[in-house]
């Protein structure tokens, strides 16, 4: 059995596998997926309570309130991103399985943005009709949400992946991540202002477009790195 | 014929150096033994062999390559077991091999026959959370008989098993270098079996 | 050329040959920063528009400029230190993050100082320049906290390179993003400096501070490197020997 | 005085670079405060450590 080298499984399989894997983990806990949701809604509800009802300036200040409740909320979920696989031993199972590494690293930003990201973007009308902010600007906010998300799922799993294991690795998370976060938050607010106020949007869809594929590209790589370095 | 070796391999950690230029050899049907009291290193030299830690200086080498430069399949020879089990809690026994089967080969056609054999066949269908120490040790042997891979990494494999399940380790052992596998084994528990064995003592 | 590479990243050479070089470069940064300060506060005519208040400019356009130096220098040194596994790379950007964390903080508070008589607010987020900095600051943040804690120097070493490189690809992105969101905020944005049309009898300062920033840049951190160095190589026979001379007598 | 006065912003300019020279001494102090703790540091751990030995 030792000479011939054994076959393996095709690389999507591998990206599949692990995304297929957290989805099914996610449902059998359903609070990871449900309480970055309800901390979106619940911040999205206490902002007109501070502000008052005055639908002119909620509606303004819709845009920017969606976007940082949407960032702060997929940050609430990054840090388990990789600590429970670290803690039950299945980290070091991936990383010396003989799949790529930045394949896995993909595979485990897209499951958490399928868990975290994409149920915020479907909410994200409801929110935004809440705000007052007019229905012309519902597909440009979910599409803007959509890209921000995926950028910022990619984004946060390499800030996961340098403090896994750390002490009080949640709150270094955020300092490392926010800042980097920052383009698309502002691209994102800003284009859903310019969507709600009716003026072109094409400029700020193309810029998270081409944030979102830039992340796509390299991020995997950056996570596969800062595994390794964190799992030595 | 497969070989894994070691050579000068240097390890320090913090201020202490574990070990400097250690050497090893093993091949096929060969069983390699890491001893030490406990804080010597040996689950860091474990992990230097997967792969997992760079070493300071040396190499390990799989078939005559550093395995650095061949890391994908080296990993796809190599299975690990270590303290943790890597197996979700929250998933059963089936799930979390047949999640397995998709980063590795398995032969999955023979989980069945080798679940029964480990006495773990009953409890298929609980979640893996919910099986005791001992038997979680069991099923993470599953994972290395079912595996095809040459090379077995153990760290420490005989925790938290009874007699019977210590017998069972030594078994399934003896049966996988009979075949021409190899094994690099971390205890503190004598190793006796029917298979050339060489042995490296940590500090 | 490489012998003398090779040798510079020896690290009880580079310690010695540093200790040599930086008086110079502390000299070279004291002359200059010298010569910027009385000539740009005392023989530089005060600006049409913005009359004495553009002075600032002698200190905070250096600060800016180092602060964004300061980045580059410590992205570059963790890209070597990742990439060829050499050790004093990943001490000089351990040096330079502080640096580069405290020149962006001054660049920060005299841009905010001078912003009060141009614009009359401390913080005006329609300036594009300003907002970045303070997104930078963050990042240096960031990259210092990381460092912090993770015990393991060669562990921390490689990790916040890791981060440093994926904020070298992201600060251009953000500097482009601040700069896009305020221009279409239409705020008060500061007179461009620089350029042919500023007079030499304004320029020369200016010139000046900035090489002087840069020698100073330099000396600081060649000496903050030769205590990582130090430390790094507290094991080794030669630090011991240097440290404790009587060991071996 | 006019030089000081700096045409009604000398407090501007003054305590810019009142900021900008503090900076740069806690940086050079900080430096060589450091370097020192460290040489003293290692100093103090390497004679305890031959005193025991002897």
């Amino acid at each position: 059995m030792s000479d011939r080298e054994p076959e393996l499984p095709g690389l999507l399989d591998g990206l599949v596998c692990v995304i297929r894997r957290d989805l099914h983990l996610a449902w059998r806990r359903p609070g990871d997926v449900l309480n970055p949701l309800f901390f979106f809604a619940i911040v999205s509800t206490l902002f007109p309570l501070a502000v008052g009802p005055d639908a002119e300036q909620l509606a303004l200040n819709g845009p920017g309130v969606l976007w940082v409740a949407a960032l702060l909320a997929a940050l609430l979920s990054l840090n388990s991103l990789f600590l429970n696989d670290y803690e039950d031993g299945t980290l070091e199972q991936l990383l010396l399985s003989p799949q790529p590494l930045p394949l896995l690293a993909l595979a485990k930003a897209i499951a958490h943005w399928l868990v975290s990201g994409l149920p915020l973007v479907l909410v994200s009308p409801l929110v935004a009709m809440s705000f007052q902010m007019p229905a012309r600007s519902t597909a440009v906010t979910m599409l803007t949400l959509t890209l921000g998300t995926v950028s910022l799922s990619l984004l946060g799993s390499i800030g996961a992946a340098l403090t896994v294991g750390l002490n009080r690795g949640n709150a270094l998370l955020s300092l490392l991540v926010l800042p980097l976060a920052m383009p698309v938050l502002i691209f994102g607010a800003r284009t859903v202002s310019l969507a709600a106020a009716g003026d072109a949007t094409s400029a700020g869809v193309y810029f998270l477009g081409a944030y979102c594929m830039l992340a796509l590209t390299l991020a995997p790589f950056a996570t596969a790195a800062a595994l390794r370095i964190s799992n030595e | 014929m497969a070989e894994l070796s070691g050579q000068a391999l240097t390890l320090i950690r913090g201020d202490r150096c574990l070990f400097r230029g250690l050497e090893f050899a093993l091949k096929s049907g060969e069983l390699l033994t890491v001893e030490g009291p406990n804080g010597s290193g040996k689950t860091t030299l474990m992990r230097a062999i997967a792969g997992l830690i760079d070493p300071d200086e040396g190499m390990v080498r799989w078939n005559d390559t550093n395995v650095k430069r061949i890391r994908q399949a080296f990993h796809a020879s190599l299975v690990w077991m270590a303290h943790r089990p890597g197996f979700k809690g929250d998933l059963t026994l089936i799930e979390n091999l047949r999640f397995e089967s998709g980063l590795r080969t398995m032969r999955m056609s023979m989980a069945e026959h080798h679940l029964v054999r480990l006495g773990v066949a009953t409890l298929t269908d609980i979640p893996f959370r919910a099986l005791s120490a001992g038997q979680q040790r069991r099923v993470a042997l599953a994972r290395l008989i079912l595996t095809e891979a040459p090379l077995w990494l153990m760290d420490e494999p005989f925790a938290n098993l009874d007699a019977a399940g210590q017998d069972l380790v030594f078994e399934v052992l003896r049966e996988h270098l009979r075949n021409g596998g190899m094994c690099v084994m971390a205890t503190h528990q004598e190793v006796e079996l029917d298979a050339p064995a060489h042995r490296v003592r940590l500090q | 050329m490489w012998t003398f590479l090779h040798k510079l990243s020896s690290p009880p050479h580079f310690y010695d040959l540093a200790a040599k070089m930086i008086p110079w470069f502390a000299a070279g940064s004291l002359l200059l920063i010298a010569y910027g300060t009385v000539a740009g506060l005392f023989f530089a005519p005060p600006d049409y528009q913005q009359k004495d208040a553009f002075r600032i400019i002698y200190v905070h356009v250096p600060a800016a400029y180092l602060s964004m130096m300061a980045y580059v220098v410590m992205a570059v040194s963790a890209g070597i230190g990742l990439i060829w596994r050499m050790k004093l790379a990943h001490a000089v950007a351990a040096g330079a993050a502080p640096l580069g964390a405290w020149f962006t903080f001054l660049a920060l508070v005299t841009g905010s100082i001078w912003g009060r008589p141009m614009w009359g607010t401390w913080w005006e987020w329609g300036d594009p320049r300003l907002t970045s900095e303070l997104i930078l600051l963050f990042l240096y943040f960031g990259y210092m906290a990381l460092r912090a804690a993770i015990d393991d120097t060669a562990r921390a070493d490689r990790a916040s390179a890791v981060l440093a490189l994926v904020g070298a690809v992201n600060v251009p992105i953000i500097h482009f993003s601040v700069e896009w969101w305020s221009s279409l905020h239409q705020g008060p944005t500061l007179i461009r400096v620089g350029g042919p049309a500023i007079e030499p009898v304004m320029l020369w300062p200016l010139l000046a501070m900035i090489l002087g920033f840069m020698l100073l840049f330099v000396a600081l951190l060649l000496g903050r490197v030769r205590t990582e160095v130090l430390f790094r190589e507290r094991r080794s026979r030669w630090v011991r020997k240097l440290v404790y001379p009587e060991e071996t007598a | 005085m006019e030089l000081l006065s700096m045409g009604g912003y000398g407090a501007y300019v003054w305590t810019a670079y009142a900021l900008t020279f503090g900076v740069i001494i806690i940086c050079v102090a900080q430096g060589r405060r450091r370097h020192r703790r460290v040489f003293d540091d290692l100093r103090s751990r390497l004679r305890a450590a031959s005193e025991r030995s002897k």
